[in-house]
């Protein structure tokens, strides 16, 4: 019961539908063309970039981009410390960010997933050994806990990806749990088990369906929290390892002359910037779509 | 209410054995930590010695058994590298990262709280639409990234706020605004939605119905309510924080546990990070469950569950 | 437009023109059309209607409380004679919850379930500068007894959550005597009961009324209630009254049609209908748009002919307290 | 050639408005406090400020404040005198040295030097019990055999057989604790955290890992050594490069050191900031795990030479390094005696083609994966150079970077097959910077024994013509068999605002007694 009965029946609240609406797939439209356009970046890389991510030219070292007077198109963006060419590696870089999205998230959601499930349906005893997992998972501080397993492993990206996608299940199981718990309450689900068809025909053709449709929605954010936090892994040189170009690291090996050549250090940060955006915008639009 | 505390101390508990067996186990995984300990051109002889004074000749539980023994009476061990005990170095470096966190805190609370109630109140106009955006746009921004260029403009350019160090309050500046801005974004929706569901509920328009003023209503009938959700992510969010700040750290060289965790990482010095992540998760299950104490004070249907 | 002859008592509320309208993209639309009314001490007026005819729209104007979108207006809206209308605008905040006082309608979630039932009832109180804490308790404590509460003293250190729906309906009731309030808008206070608390609510309603003179602005779709506890009907329609009068009157001989297809929904135990179930009207209340033709309930109306939409229907007179916004005359209809 | 005229003339406009601006607004920030004071930034933080525990360049610079040593070597011309010993004489086989003290030297805390204090620090560093404490003890004075006081003011030192770095050895890393303060508080550990010696600067206050504060020791007494010009100095370590540079701008930092060839071009481009270069003996070079082992790649020789083959110094010195870097093809600095870098004969060996051909007919499945260790920082940025030139050559390079504690554990843990490092400071001897990596010890990659021998031999010859032939000798047949790769000399930069006058010598680290504040200079 919600609003003072029917006083609140023309509540203003309610009228603003057709704008947010409008809003909110403009959102889900925006966020997925930023997606979209650096998946195309990302698989078109070999094509659109002029010079290979790894050919080092020493004699040319840290050229500046067009916009500057002295910049040529030969690089567009410049060159880095090594001369290997600025735009080229931005372009490949790409494909590391987008892949620790979708691997990490691969690894984590399935794991979220059934750890949810099984909270969620069973409850019970079952339920509080899942909340333990969780809080447990919780208590553990995941940048200190990657750190840790990456400097006993020596950083890599396989390193980095396997250890995230372990740690990043948490956002997953709880929405799961609490998305089951609320189906289980629901009559279609006592109904079904009234007919006596059996807990696993339950989960997998009532709930399963519907809880992931409410994962689908987290997915791109969760997406997004994996690279933002691989990012921060490779600025600290514990994640993806030199040659291969990744924001993160592209940040920090620019950070000692962000003061003379800015442009090195705020075109990755941009990158990772726009594509997180893109992904939190697919995520936001999705989730309020979902709720209608 | 004991029923509720006792049953929550025994799952941190708990979970804190785990946390340790898991911490523990890291230190095990790098094979010969004698080594390790000892350093270079000791002998074999010297090594035998180290590796029994250690107790590593001794079964892998009996030797966990033997560190948590060691834990409970707070010897926390000693590092590899600097021989001083890991106690006293913790609880300085702790020290730095509470303080760097405290400030955080008060900036995103300043800013999000604010924010949040703002776009509530005026719901669907040209400010919520603002603050919205702004919002998404800083839950995009990577925080080592926002680190360095803060540090750049601010630090450098300007030359207004030192870039470096973690003497005065003025260099605690830059990093607390940028961990804050990093926390804004979620404690402005959650704050946002907390209060938007608040100002729907009938008791709001009963209490206005009462002729009390709009102020009166907002602070003591609005806000109490509002502020639970917020309550339990801040708790969340300290969390997070401490243990997020080793980059951050790092940027502006603040001597803070996340930098101490680092370097000690990447000197293999693990007895410092296996009492850290400990520490860490022990602030962590005391910072939720503070939470949920607060909001139990608070919420008088929590009360008897 | 003087409804009811002078020889009774002054009415202790009356407003007139009261209008209420929202834009929605260009047009206009007129929640409420403005209304007239008065209500009298010690006498209940119900204002009956579907939801969405406006009437608990009518109240929240009365008390200047209109959500956001929505604008107010009023000719003059006379509170024991004092007009809180300004150039058109309802400025009734001095008198709100001291003069004139709300009972919601949804129990559950008309208190704050942080504060206690004591805090929240003396709150009103104190703020209208009615006394001191002590008085204020002492007063809280005697309504609660008046309206029937359990042992008030412990329910008044209790929080929402640990009382029933009825009994949180009762210290509604109670925190709206708090300033002892001339008028006393109960805005569908049975609806979210189950039928035995409204019969007890319900009579509750009419001894305090008796007992404290106080005038009553009764809200419901329920003609039970209505007849229960009302002394006076309106019955609204789309944001107008479309009928007005006594409830006996109303009851036994309908003027309007809308009226007379009201009352047959409810299924009677004094008539045998022979198993037929009682007609729901088709159709569903039209939008109030400014510019409307003729009478807003044509569509559904069995008895309407064409006169009906050529122009807007006026509230006529037809008879002592009786007033009608209908052409047809259906009383001829009727014999 | 044009593009790197271009390159330079469009960083002028670029950086000189920011720098210059910086500066101005950095003078002008800047707080005045009284007394002429100086703020000096290290990178690298160092857990002990003596020679004694750890031999790196920082513990290099702060000894030479703080301490003394029993002889002083003028970095110009190289020639040792008296410190505090007033003279000293060998005996004629050079393997017994007496040194007559110098009297009237008081330590920081007012206790009188004199031959206790030498025959205390010496027997410290000797006794194998010490082993743990002393970093590098075997290779730095493993050739001590015992020291006994002859007097109040003279004492003998017994060597187990002649060497030629004693004299460095005495001169540099060999300084002298005071007996009474130590031993009363707890042994050498002491000095961690309250170091005291005789040297130009006493320290006032260090808290390990960040600060360090030097104040001015007024009863220094007359030496070779050239006393303090400036009441105070605080050290402070800032590890990030970009943070020293903005500090020195902003006016917070007035001396940063070891800062990378492309912030110091730019920096110098500004009028308001000197930079100057310290050549010292320190070089870049890589070692190869070249020990028999049962899967270890390295130890055939022909790979190691297709590495050395692959590596194209010459433009890794000239683009990435700069600061006046050169190529070497021997394991010696040119400023170092018996190097012979610079005879005509010095082979350029970078051809790719030829590293191809031997590869291919070694019959290794390419591409060969070896593991390179090496520090953070500018080291980082060669390694990822090398890498590239190793994978034209069908060598994957895998990158392993540590801080320096930890570098030092991996390196001396013998099993790092390539370790890329940079060494030597301001010793010249070559024993001192070639024999420790070929004497089996545990830096030792080559295990091998006859190198060994033939080294240890030269370090004995005090005739110099002879160590001169047997040191060349070394030096070819460590460069036939490839057991290094030595890449280039690293030069140390030194940038400091235009305040400060420091005429920088010929050490790759700051000297505090050199620095002066210019007089019209305002004081700190």
């Amino acid at each position: 019961m919600r609003g003072v009965g029917n006083l609140s029946v023309d509540n203003h609240r309610d009228q603003e539908g057709k704008l947010s609406m409008w809003s909110k797939r403009k959102k889900f439209l925006f966020g997925l063309s930023i997606v979209v356009c650096f998946l195309l970046i990302a698989i078109l890389a070999p094509w659109i970039t002029l010079h290979d991510p790894y050919h080092q030219d020493l004699s040319s070292r840290l050229l500046l981009p067009f916009w500057t007077e002295h910049g040529s198109w030969e690089y567009p963006l410049g060159t880095d410390e090594l001369g290997r060419d600025y735009f080229s590696r931005l372009v490949y870089g790409a494909r590391v960010s987008i892949a620790v999205g979708f691997i990490v998230v691969a690894i984590s959601a399935p794991i979220g997933l059934l750890l949810g499930i099984i909270g969620g349906y069973f409850g019970g005893r079952t339920d509080g050994v899942i909340m333990f997992i969780i809080t447990t998972r919780l208590a553990l501080p995941v940048v200190l806990v990657t750190l840790a397993i990456v400097s006993i492993t020596g950083g890599s990206f396989v390193v980095a990806v396997l250890v995230l996608g372990f740690l990043f299940w948490d956002r997953f199981a709880i929405v799961t749990r609490s998305a089951t718990q609320q189906l289980r309450n629901k009559q279609f689900v006592t109904a079904a088990r009234a007919y006596g068809s059996s807990h696993a025909q339950i989960l997998f053709t009532e709930i399963m369906p519907n809880v992931v449709n409410q994962i689908l929605t987290i997915v791109s954010i969760e997406m997004a929290h994996a690279i933002l936090v691989e990012a921060a892994l490779s600025f600290l040189g514990l994640g993806v390892q030199p040659p291969t170009p990744s924001w993160g690291l592209m940040v920090a090996e620019s950070r000692a002359l962000s003061f003379f050549l800015p442009h090195l250090v705020t075109l990755p940060g941009l990158a990772i910037f726009f594509l997180v955006l893109g992904f939190n915008l697919l995520g936001d639009g999705l989730q309020s779509l979902n709720r209608r | 209410m004991a029923r509720f505390l006792l049953s929550r101390l025994a799952i941190s508990c708990l979970v804190l054995i785990v946390v340790s067996m898991l911490s523990f186990g890291l230190f095990h995984l790098t094979g010969d930590a004698a080594l390790a300990f000892a350093g270079e051109d000791t002998t074999e002889a010297e090594m035998a010695l180290i590796r029994e004074r250690l107790g590593l000749g001794k079964p892998i539980y009996l030797q966990y058994l033997v560190s948590v023994e060691k834990l409970l009476k707070g010897d926390f061990g000693i590092s590899l590298f600097t021989q001083e005990p890991v106690i006293g170095l913790l609880i300085s470096k702790l020290a730095v990262t509470v303080k760097l966190a405290a400030i955080s805190i008060c900036i995103a609370v300043a800013i999000a709280i604010p924010l949040g109630v703002i776009s509530a109140y005026s719901y669907n106009s040209w400010v919520d639409w603002l603050v919205t955006f702004s919002v998404t746009i800083g839950q995009a921004i990577p925080s080592f990234w926002l680190a360095l260029m803060l540090s750049t403009f601010f630090g450098l350019y300007l030359g207004w706020l030192p870039v470096a160090g973690d003497g005065s309050l003025r260099h605690f500046v830059l990093p607390s605004v940028t961990l804050g801005i990093a926390m804004v974004p979620a404690l402005t929706w959650v704050t946002k939605t907390g209060m938007l569901d608040v100002l729907d509920a009938s008791y709001i328009l009963f209490a206005r119905a009462k002729g009390l003023s709009s102020a009166r209503i907002a602070l003591f009938h609005a806000l109490p309510n509002a502020i639970l959700p917020v309550i339990s992510l801040l708790s969340v969010q300290l969390g997070q924080l401490l243990a997020g700040s080793v980059v951050i750290e790092t940027v502006f060289s603040i001597n803070g546990i996340g930098r101490l965790a680092l370097v000690s990482i990447q000197r293999a010095d693990l007895p410092i990070i296996q009492s850290v992540v400990l520490c860490l998760a022990c602030i962590y299950l005391v910072l939720t469950l503070l939470a949920d104490l607060v909001n139990r004070y608070i919420d008088p249907r929590l009360r008897n569950q | 437009m003087d409804m009811y002859s002078r020889n009774r008592t002054k009415p202790v509320l009356s407003a007139s023109g009261l209008t209420v309208e929202v834009k929605s993209g260009n047009d206009k639309l007129l929640l409420v059309d403005s209304v007239d009314f008065q209500i009298y001490g010690g006498k209940t007026l119900c204002l009956v209607g579907e939801s969405g005819s406006g009437k608990s729209m009518t109240a929240r104007a009365i008390l200047g409380l209109c959500p956001k979108p929505c604008q107010s207006y009023a000719n003059s809206l006379l509170i024991e004679d004092i007009n809180y209308v300004r150039h058109k605008r309802v400025q009734v905040s001095a008198v709100r919850g001291d003069r004139v006082s709300l009972i919601p309608q949804d129990p559950m979630g008309a208190l704050n379930p942080l504060l206690t039932i004591g805090r929240q009832m003396v709150e009103g109180f104190l703020y209208h500068k009615k006394g001191t804490y002590k008085d204020a308790k002492s007063k809280a404590l005697e309504l609660l007894s008046k309206v029937r509460i359990s042992d008030p003293e412990t329910r008044f250190a209790q929080y929402t959550h640990q009382l029933s729906g009825g009994e949180n309906q009762r210290v509604l009731i109670a925190m709206s005597l708090m300033c002892d309030p001339a008028v006393l808008i109960a805005d569908e206070p049975t609806t979210a009961l189950d039928k035995t608390l409204q019969l007890e609510i319900l009579t509750l309603f009419r001894d305090l009324q008796e007992a404290l003179g106080v005038g009553i602005l009764f809200i419901t779709h329920d003609f039970d209630a209505v007849s229960f506890v009302g002394d006076y009907v309106n019955v609204m329609y789309a944001g107008q009254i479309v009928e007005s009068g006594s409830v006996t009157d109303i009851m036994h001989s309908p003027a309007h049609p809308y009226t007379k297809s009201l009352l047959s929904c409810i299924p009677r135990l004094d008539q045998q209908n022979h198993g037929k179930l009682p007609s729901a009207i088709e159709g569903t209340v039209p939008l109030p748009v400014s510019d409307f033709q003729g009478c807003l309930f044509y569509e559904r109306c069995e008895s309407a002919v064409d006169l009906c939409q050529v122009d807007p229907i006026e509230l006529r007179k037809i008879d002592k307290e009786r007033h009608s916004r209908c052409i047809v005359d259906v009383h001829t209809i009727e014999e | 050639m044009v593009r790197n005229s271009i390159r330079v003339a469009q960083r002028v406009t670029f950086t000189f408005t920011f720098t210059f601006v910086a500066v101005f607004l950095g003078a002008y920030s800047s707080s005045v406090q009284s007394g002429t004071e100086v703020h000096v930034g290290f990178l690298r933080e160092t857990d002990f400020i003596d020679r004694l525990h750890t031999d790196s360049i920082e513990s290099a610079a702060l000894s030479l404040a703080v301490y003394d040593t029993l002889l002083y070597r003028d970095p110009k011309t190289k020639k040792f005198s008296g410190l505090l010993a007033k003279a000293w004489k060998w005996n004629t086989k050079r393997d017994v040295i007496d040194f007559t003290l110098r009297e009237q030297v008081h330590f920081h805390n007012g206790e009188l030097f004199d031959a206790d204090d030498v025959v205390y620090t010496i027997n410290q560093v000797i006794d194998p019990a010490n082993t743990i404490n002393f970093r590098q003890r075997d290779n730095s004075f493993g050739f001590i055999q015992s020291v006994e006081k002859l007097s109040d003011f003279t004492v003998r030192v017994r060597l187990k057989k002649a060497q030629s770095v004693a004299e460095d050895i005495f001169a540099t890393r060999l300084i002298i604790w005071p007996k009474d303060y130590t031993r009363s508080n707890g042994g050498h550990i002491v000095h961690r955290t309250a170091p005291i010696g005789t040297g130009p600067y006493r320290v006032a206050e260090v808290s390990p890992g960040s600060e360090l504060v030097l104040l001015e020791n007024e009863y220094y007494f007359e030496g070779p050594k050239s006393s303090a010009s400036l009441e105070r100095i605080v050290v402070r370590n800032v590890p990030d490069v970009q943070t020293q540079i903005a500090e020195l701008l902003k006016g917070s930092l007035d001396f940063i050191w070891g800062i990378p060839a492309d912030q110091s071009q730019q920096l110098a481009l500004n009028p308001a900031i000197s930079v100057s270069y310290g050549k010292g003996s320190r070089i870049t070079f890589i070692s190869l795990n070249s020990k028999a082992g049962k899967d270890n790649k390295l130890a055939d020789p022909k790979l190691r030479e297709v590495i050395a083959l692959s590596i194209d110094k010459k433009s890794i010195a000239k683009y990435l390094i700069g600061n006046e870097a050169e190529p070497l093809v021997y394991l010696c600095h040119p400023d170092q005696a018996h190097c012979i870098n610079n005879s005509q004969e010095s082979m350029y060996s970078f051809d790719i083609e030829r590293a191809n051909a031997i590869l291919k007919d070694l019959g290794h499945q390419i591409p060969i994966v070896l593991e390179l260790i090496t520090g953070s920082g500018e080291l980082r940025k060669v390694a990822e150079a090398l890498q590239y030139q190793l994978g034209r050559a069908g060598i994957r390079l895998l990158i392993r970077s540590y801080t320096l504690p930890a570098w030092r554990n991996k390196f001396l843990s013998g099993e790092s097959e390539m370790s890329l490092l940079n060494y030597g400071g301001d010793i010249y001897d070559l024993s001192a910077t070639v024999i420790p990596f070929f004497n089996m010890g545990h830096a030792d990659y080559a295990r091998d024994q006859a190198l060994a021998d033939h080294l240890s031999s030269a370090a004995e010859s005090v005739d110099v013509v002879e160590s001169d032939k047997s040191f060349g000798e070394a030096l070819r047949y460590i460069r036939e068999n490839v057991y290094t790769i030595p890449l280039f000399t690293s030069p140390t930069t030194f940038i400091y605002r235009d305040i400060i006058e420091y005429d920088s010598s010929a050490l790759p680290f700051p000297e505090f007694n050199k620095m002066k504040l210019r007089n019209e200079g305002r004081a700190r």
